[in-house]
């Protein structure tokens, strides 16, 4: 690990929870670490098992996923497919030996500002201890010519 | 027919009359009956309540040795025998983990296979063949007392209602009796405290005694040990609580039943009870 | 190759102070596709669009990027003012750059990077966005109301009156449901159906409202805007037409003995009955099951005497199938029966009386025209016991939920019985009184302070006769659990309120959801209470959850609210952010392989079938097909989707593929 | 084996089917299928502890389906397999025709319900040694197991045996075709051949009837069928439903209960 690591994390939001939820972090000018970049889809129903991939593929040392708390959906029940589409995939990333450490599934609501603050800082703090992911990232050079 | 037969300490002890108009009854009506051998205390009064290991091995070893006798169907007369036992397999069924720790107690293997009845639902199963054989109707007006291990907790016993159930009363009915309509068949009669607190046994058993001659009961048929002990035993104390004096007898449903199919009362250890089965002349009795 | 415009927003100081927008505005020069690149104070000032909407012409460009605040504030305006200035709106996306960076992050470099990042992200989606356009379906302006309860009622007033056509479909012969069997209404005592009987003539007399009773939802197909119901229109044996309603066959019917329903098994009725002498439409039924003829094949008293020839033995149910826009479903409750407390006596005591008993007990026009007599022997009550929660927020009975209503007829209930039996001493006992609302804390504390009724907090346990009497056994948890017994002549047990019979079946015909007590789902707990999941089905009253008169009301007026805003255009128009299911030229027509396993994914049941045919009329293929109506764009079937045959507009592979490989 | 013969023989002479699916002896004495659509052809049909393979991939190929019903001499696992298509409606439970052993008896089990009915009798289980490496793996550190994964999946050329031979992977369009995006590289290289086979096992889970079929095929010894069947297998523990025992679709991945128990969501 060099003193220099900056870690690269990608976040994946739902818009009516999290992402919201990270708006009000904003409005109430909470401040933290500037390593995540956010993308917006409209449900973590939406999250499809292949986006985390390619997000480790472009290299991400770190991926968090966050949506509705269960029961607030805002489409009801998105949330509920995606959590088991997590508790298997993340079987089955262990299982594999991807490191499960590198993913942070987490419930982040409208209101939870602070929350949101504190898991983007925990989660680099995180990242930044365990280093770059150089496991994956060989992969990817290998990979990509 | 042929079933297991876990009689239990109070069966030996103070309510031996149970033992012997059970085994009397069910030996007139072809049942033959298997005692587990070697048995031990099923856990029930304070095992079950201090030590929880101690709550499943003691009636697992019960059901294990009942496995090795190639029984299948167990019967316990005493009601909180048969509680403990359903409890104790129930569990162990639910929660199939813990069954290795129970055998290593236990030293022998444990399938929970045997299925535990009590003696209502074993004489249930014979009421027509009782309704065919009573010679001598027992023309009395009966108040059923079923106390609280019958028919709770409704979810370990799963027999009749746990409020107002009906299965003596169909019982006593098909020998020739009358149940009074009771309210009281399932209140609390002091149970254990028939040793340590017997006020409190004289108040809770004297309501019923009381409330039981109210309505005109002749006898008051109980199927568990503990029952018959506060109603019988500590009668003195009752009618000393109460005032009055209540003659009225209480027995187990295997005597009145023996009664009716006309076997020796005193095979049925009639003689045994602390107020003597004796009836005035009622209503309903001299209508026979 | 695209010509995107990127337009940084310094916010005034808000982003500015933090992110060196000029700086951002210059990086975004050299990003591939980026035709034009500005930074300006306000973006969302009047100068600021304009400035935007020249930009778009001068540069020609097909796509914009907004840097500037959260896509949840401003997206709307933004996406209007490319619109008017000829871009298609879905072709603008909006970086966060100030919730999400300069309001939360530290003034550097980093900073100012992560800002170009952000930008840099929606800049690779704009290259895969395509123009969207808003999706229109027609709307058929007739509604459905299911139920005529007081909720039904009010919804078909407030639609009809909106100038829109209703049809009220009610099971039992009559409209009123539960309100017009109440005697008095808290918390200001005033005569249920002096208040009820009005609104029902008005419904019945409304020229935009048709009553279909006696009448039940067989099914239905279609989507919002587009339903097709079937109704069963139940043969009540007689010609509506020609029947003046004027009782006679009811005074001569010989079979005068049958439990009336409407007096909760109280009093009796005859086998050609009206529910209650105010029944809308006042209109007979003869209850098949009961009546002699169809019993033993001979009687036709009524037939004999009925002055207009309109009794018709042989008439036969009728399916009615109409085309509807919108459905609202209010259905009501039941009470739970005194039969389910094995611990009051399993039902069988004729005194221990549920709560809608107690009404008609009270009622006026109920079966002892509203004097206080108990049912078993038509004795006044010295004594009565109301018992609240019974069976409520009691796990053991299956119901840990509160019925809400409960704790307020029963003050009621006791002040009307402290009314009519002066000397009567009357007892409740509760768990908590949960009186909120509108004058309700009052009205309970006059129940205690004036009317003298004894509340004791505690459970009872166990309800026996004796003499004569019940024997009522329970507990003051206030004085230390003191056992309590009261000798009562009448016991009214509040009973709790429970999804109606038949609720699920209805719930599972109209594909809406229910919960685990068979109540009717809203669409959202806070923010969508009067709608289904289901476009175009909306809710109101007790099916929902238990409700009061005031509640169940102003929801009917809430969900004809809704209705009417759906009705108000011809057409429906929605986002466009729905899923597809991909299409393409023979011989595989589309991706999709027909598995279906998305169907079930869809919390809205906008997935369908779709039959791709021959010219001959064979079936080719059988593939999915989301319906636009109904999708809301979770993009949860996309998930789902192992061929990526279904994807999301707005949000689709191509776009967040592209995204996540700018990172 | 000779009634099993007697049996599809009728079913052709009576016109119950067009084609019986059973297997025969290859090349280098192997087994390998075989479709008799004459009686003579019935004739080289044999069925020994050698006849693996998962027979129900076929049924949904256009050419197969193209003869008509055919009846299929089915192994406990292809049973399950065609369970699941019928529930996934990939095949009608009407063009179900299977030739089942049960001891030495030969039965017809013509509907999915007849299936259904059929598999109840037994417990098929995964076999032991698979269980074993799957637990032998889980035992390891997370590094070994990914060196073990490496390891194996760098011999991997992409020859897509492992999707071709499975009956569930009967998509006319794979992800691994997709190209707007192209989601994995085509390549048979580190990373292309990891996402590959994560896609697969997550494609399978709560749809794998664990036949093995995929491990079988594998020119280079793989054990890719280890994949699906821990993803099964951890739906399965998880969420309490399997995949081949229905015609009644009851897919993980699509239900939900509320109350699903996780450790990990934070």
């Amino acid at each position: 690990m060099t003193e220099s690591f900056e870690p690269k994390i990608t976040a994946f939001v739902c818009n009516w929870c999290t992402y919201a939820g990270a708006d009000l972090t904003g409005t109430s000018r909470i401040n933290y670490q500037s390593n995540v970049r956010v993308l917006r889809v409209p449900c973590t129903g939406r999250i499809d098992f292949m986006l985390l991939m390619k997000a480790f593929q472009k290299g991400s040392d770190g991926v968090i996923v966050s949506g509705c708390h269960p029961n607030d959906c805002h489409y009801t029940s998105g949330n509920y497919h995606a959590r088991r589409r997590w508790m298997v995939y993340k079987d089955l990333m262990d299982f594999m030996g991807v490191d499960t450490n590198r993913v942070t599934f987490s419930w982040v609501s409208a209101a939870e500002g602070a929350r949101w603050a504190q898991l983007v800082n925990e989660v680099t703090d995180n990242i930044r201890n365990l280093g770059p992911y150089a496991e994956y990232k060989a992969l990817a050079v290998a990979g990509i010519e | 027919m042929r079933i297991g037969y876990y009689p239990g300490c109070s069966l030996l002890g103070s309510s031996r009359e149970f033992d012997e108009s059970t085994r009397a009854v069910l030996t007139a009506l072809g049942v033959e009956l298997t005692e587990v051998s070697d048995w031990n205390c099923c856990g029930a009064s304070s095992a079950h309540v201090l030590n929880h290991e101690l709550s499943l091995a003691l009636p697992a070893r019960i059901l294990a040795l009942a496995e090795q006798a190639g029984i299948t169907e167990i019967l316990a007369p005493c009601a909180a025998c048969s509680n403990r036992l359903l409890s104790a397999q129930q569990e162990l069924a639910a929660h199939p983990e813990k069954i290795a720790e129970i055998e290593a107690a236990i030293g022998m293997p444990y399938k929970g296979t045997a299925k535990i009845v009590n003696i209502l639902e074993v004489l249930g199963r014979l009421k027509d063949q009782i309704a065919a054989k009573t010679t001598k109707p027992f023309a009395k007006k009966v108040a059923n007392y079923y106390g609280c291990l019958l028919v709770r907790p409704p979810r370990v016993v799963n027999f009749d209602r746990p409020e107002d159930p009906q299965s003596m009363d169909l019982m006593v009915k098909a020998v020739g009796a009358t149940p009074v309509e009771w309210p009281f068949k399932t209140e609390c009669c002091g149970a254990a405290f028939s040793v340590t607190r017997t006020d409190i046994v004289a108040k809770l058993s004297g309501k019923l005694v009381k409330d039981a001659v109210k309505r005109g009961a002749d006898v008051i048929v109980v199927a568990c040990p503990m029952c018959h002990s506060n109603l019988d035993l500590r009668r003195s104390e009752i009618n000393e609580y109460l005032g009055e004096q209540h003659g009225i007898p209480a027995m187990f449903i295997t005597q009145v039943i023996g009664l009716a199919l006309g076997l020796d009362p005193v095979a049925l250890g009639i003689q045994r009870h602390m107020v003597p089965v004796e009836f005035k002349e009622t209503a309903a009795a001299s209508a026979q | 190759m695209s010509r995107i415009g990127v337009f940084t927003c310094h916010c005034g100081e808000n982003i500015g102070a933090t992110v060196d927008c000029a700086k951002v505005a210059e990086m975004c020069k050299h990003v591939p596709g980026v035709a034009h690149s500005v930074d300006y104070k306000y973006m969302c000032s009047d100068p600021g669009q304009r400035m935007m909407q020249e930009a778009i012409k001068e540069h020609n460009l097909d796509g914009v990027v907004v840097a500037a605040c959260s896509p949840r504030m401003h997206e709307p305006t933004f996406r209007r003012a490319v619109s008017n200035a000829g871009v298609n709106p879905y072709m603008c996306e909006m970086a966060n750059l100030r919730e999400h960076c300069s309001w939360v992050h530290e003034k550097n470099d980093a900073t100012t990077q992560k800002a170009a990042d952000l930008i840099r992200v929606l800049v690779e989606k704009i290259k895969h966005n395509t123009p969207l356009y808003p999706i229109k379906v027609p709307v058929t302006k007739t509604a459905m109301v299911v139920g005529g309860g007081v909720a039904g009622i009010q919804v078909a007033l407030d639609i009809a009156n909106g100038g829109h056509k209703v049809i009220l479909v009610e099971k039992s012969p009559s409209i009123g449901g539960h309100m017009s069997q109440l005697s008095e209404t808290f918390p200001t005592l005033d005569c249920s159906q002096c208040i009820l009987t009005p609104r029902m003539v008005e419904a019945a007399q409304h020229p935009n409202i048709t009553l279909m009773t006696y009448s039940e939802v067989e099914k239905v197909d279609g989507f919002i805007g587009n339903f097709k119901v079937t109704v069963r229109k139940k043969a009540r044996k007689l010609d509506e037409k020609l029947c003046t309603g004027c009782g006679l066959c009811i005074q001569k019917c010989p079979n005068k003995k049958i439990s009336d329903e409407f007096n909760e098994g109280l009093g009796t009725r005859t086998a050609i009955y009206v529910p209650f002498p105010q029944a809308v439409p006042n209109r007979p039924v003869i209850d098949t099951l009961n009546c002699t003829f169809y019993k033993t094949g001979k009687c036709k008293v009524c037939e004999k005497v009925c002055p207009t020839n309109a009794i018709r033995f042989e008439q036969e149910d009728e399916l009615v199938t109409i085309d509807i826009g919108a459905i609202v479903l209010a259905t009501g409750f039941k009470l739970m029966k005194t039969e389910a407390f094995p611990e009051y006596g399993y039902g069988k005591h004729k005194d221990i009386i549920d709560g809608m008993q107690f009404e008609r007990l009270a009622s006026a026009s109920g079966p002892t025209a509203g004097v206080m007599k108990r049912p078993s022997d038509g004795k006044e009550p010295e004594t009565v016991v109301f018992i609240a929660c019974s069976g409520s927020r009691d796990r053991s009975k299956g119901v840990p939920y509160c019925s809400k209503v409960c704790c307020m007829y029963t003050a009621k209930h006791a002040m009307l019985y402290k009314h009519k039996v002066h000397s009567g001493k009357a007892y409740v006992f509760y768990m908590d009184i949960r009186a909120a609302g509108k004058d309700y804390d009052e009205f309970v504390r006059r129940a205690i302070e004036e009317d003298d009724v004894k509340y004791i907090r505690g459970r009872v346990s166990k309800i026996y006769e004796e003499d004569g009497k019940l024997i009522v056994k329970g507990a003051d948890t206030l004085m230390g659990g003191e056992p309590v017994e009261i000798k009562a002549d009448m016991v009214v047990l509040a009973t709790a309120v429970q999804s109606n019979d038949r609720s699920e079946e209805l719930a599972q015909t109209l594909h809406v959801s229910y919960d685990t007590y068979g109540f009717f789902a809203e669409a959202h707990p806070k923010l969508r209470p009067v709608e289904t999941n289901t476009g175009g089905i909306f809710l109101a009253g007790a099916c929902q959850a238990p409700r009061d008169i005031p509640e169940s009301v102003a929801q009917a007026s809430a969900a004809a609210s809704k209705v009417l805003g759906l009705f108000s255009q011809d057409q429906l128009t929605r986002e466009p952010i729905v899923a597809v299911v991909n299409r393409q030229a023979g011989p595989t027509y589309s991706y999709c392989v027909g598995c279906f396993l998305c169907q079930t994914a869809c919390p809205y049941q906008a997935i369908e079938q779709e039959q791709i045919l021959a010219r001959n009329g064979e079936v080719i293929k059988t593939i999915a097909r989301i319906n636009p109506g109904l999708c809301q764009g979770c993009g949860t079937c996309v998930a789902t989707c192992r061929t990526k045959a279904i994807d999301l507009q707005g949000f689709s592979n191509e776009q967040l593929y592209a995204e996540i490989m700018t990172l | 084996m000779e009634a099993l013969k007697q049996k599809a023989k009728e079913l052709l002479q009576k016109g119950d089917v067009k084609a019986v699916l059973g297997y025969a002896v290859g090349t280098g004495n192997v087994r390998r299928p075989h479709f008799a659509r004459t009686p003579e052809q019935v004739d080289r049909l044999v069925l020994d502890e050698k006849c693996t393979q998962n027979l129900a991939t076929y049924l949904t190929k256009h050419e197969v389906k193209h003869l008509g019903k055919v009846a299929v001499v089915a192994l406990p696992a292809t049973q399950r397999a065609l369970l699941q298509l019928v529930a996934e409606r990939q095949l009608r439970d009407d063009a179900i025709c299977l030739l089942a052993m049960d001891g030495t008896e030969v039965k017809v089990l013509p509907s999915g319900a007849a299936v259904e009915q059929h598999l109840a009798l037994k417990t098929d289980a995964m076999p032991t040694a698979d269980k074993a490496m799957i637990e032998k793996l889980m035992a390891m550190t997370r590094e070994q197991r990914w060196a073990y994964w490496q390891q194996e999946l760098s011999r991997c050329v992409k020859c897509y045996a492992c999707r071709n031979s499975c009956p569930m992977c009967y998509c006319e369009h794979c992800t691994m075709d997709c190209n707007r995006p192209q989601w994995v590289p085509v390549a048979s290289h580190a990373l292309g051949n990891l996402e590959y086979h994560m896609v697969r096992a997550m494609h399978l889970a709560g749809r794998c009837v664990e036949c093995g079929e995929c491990g079988r095929a594998c020119p280079v010894g793989i054990p890719v069928h280890l994949l699906t069947f821990f993803a099964e297998e951890s739906t399965a523990k998880q969420f309490g439903q399997r995949a081949g025992h229905s015609t009644k679709l009851d897919y993980a991945l699509s239900t939900f209960k509320p109350d699903d128990k996780e450790t990990f969501i934070r």
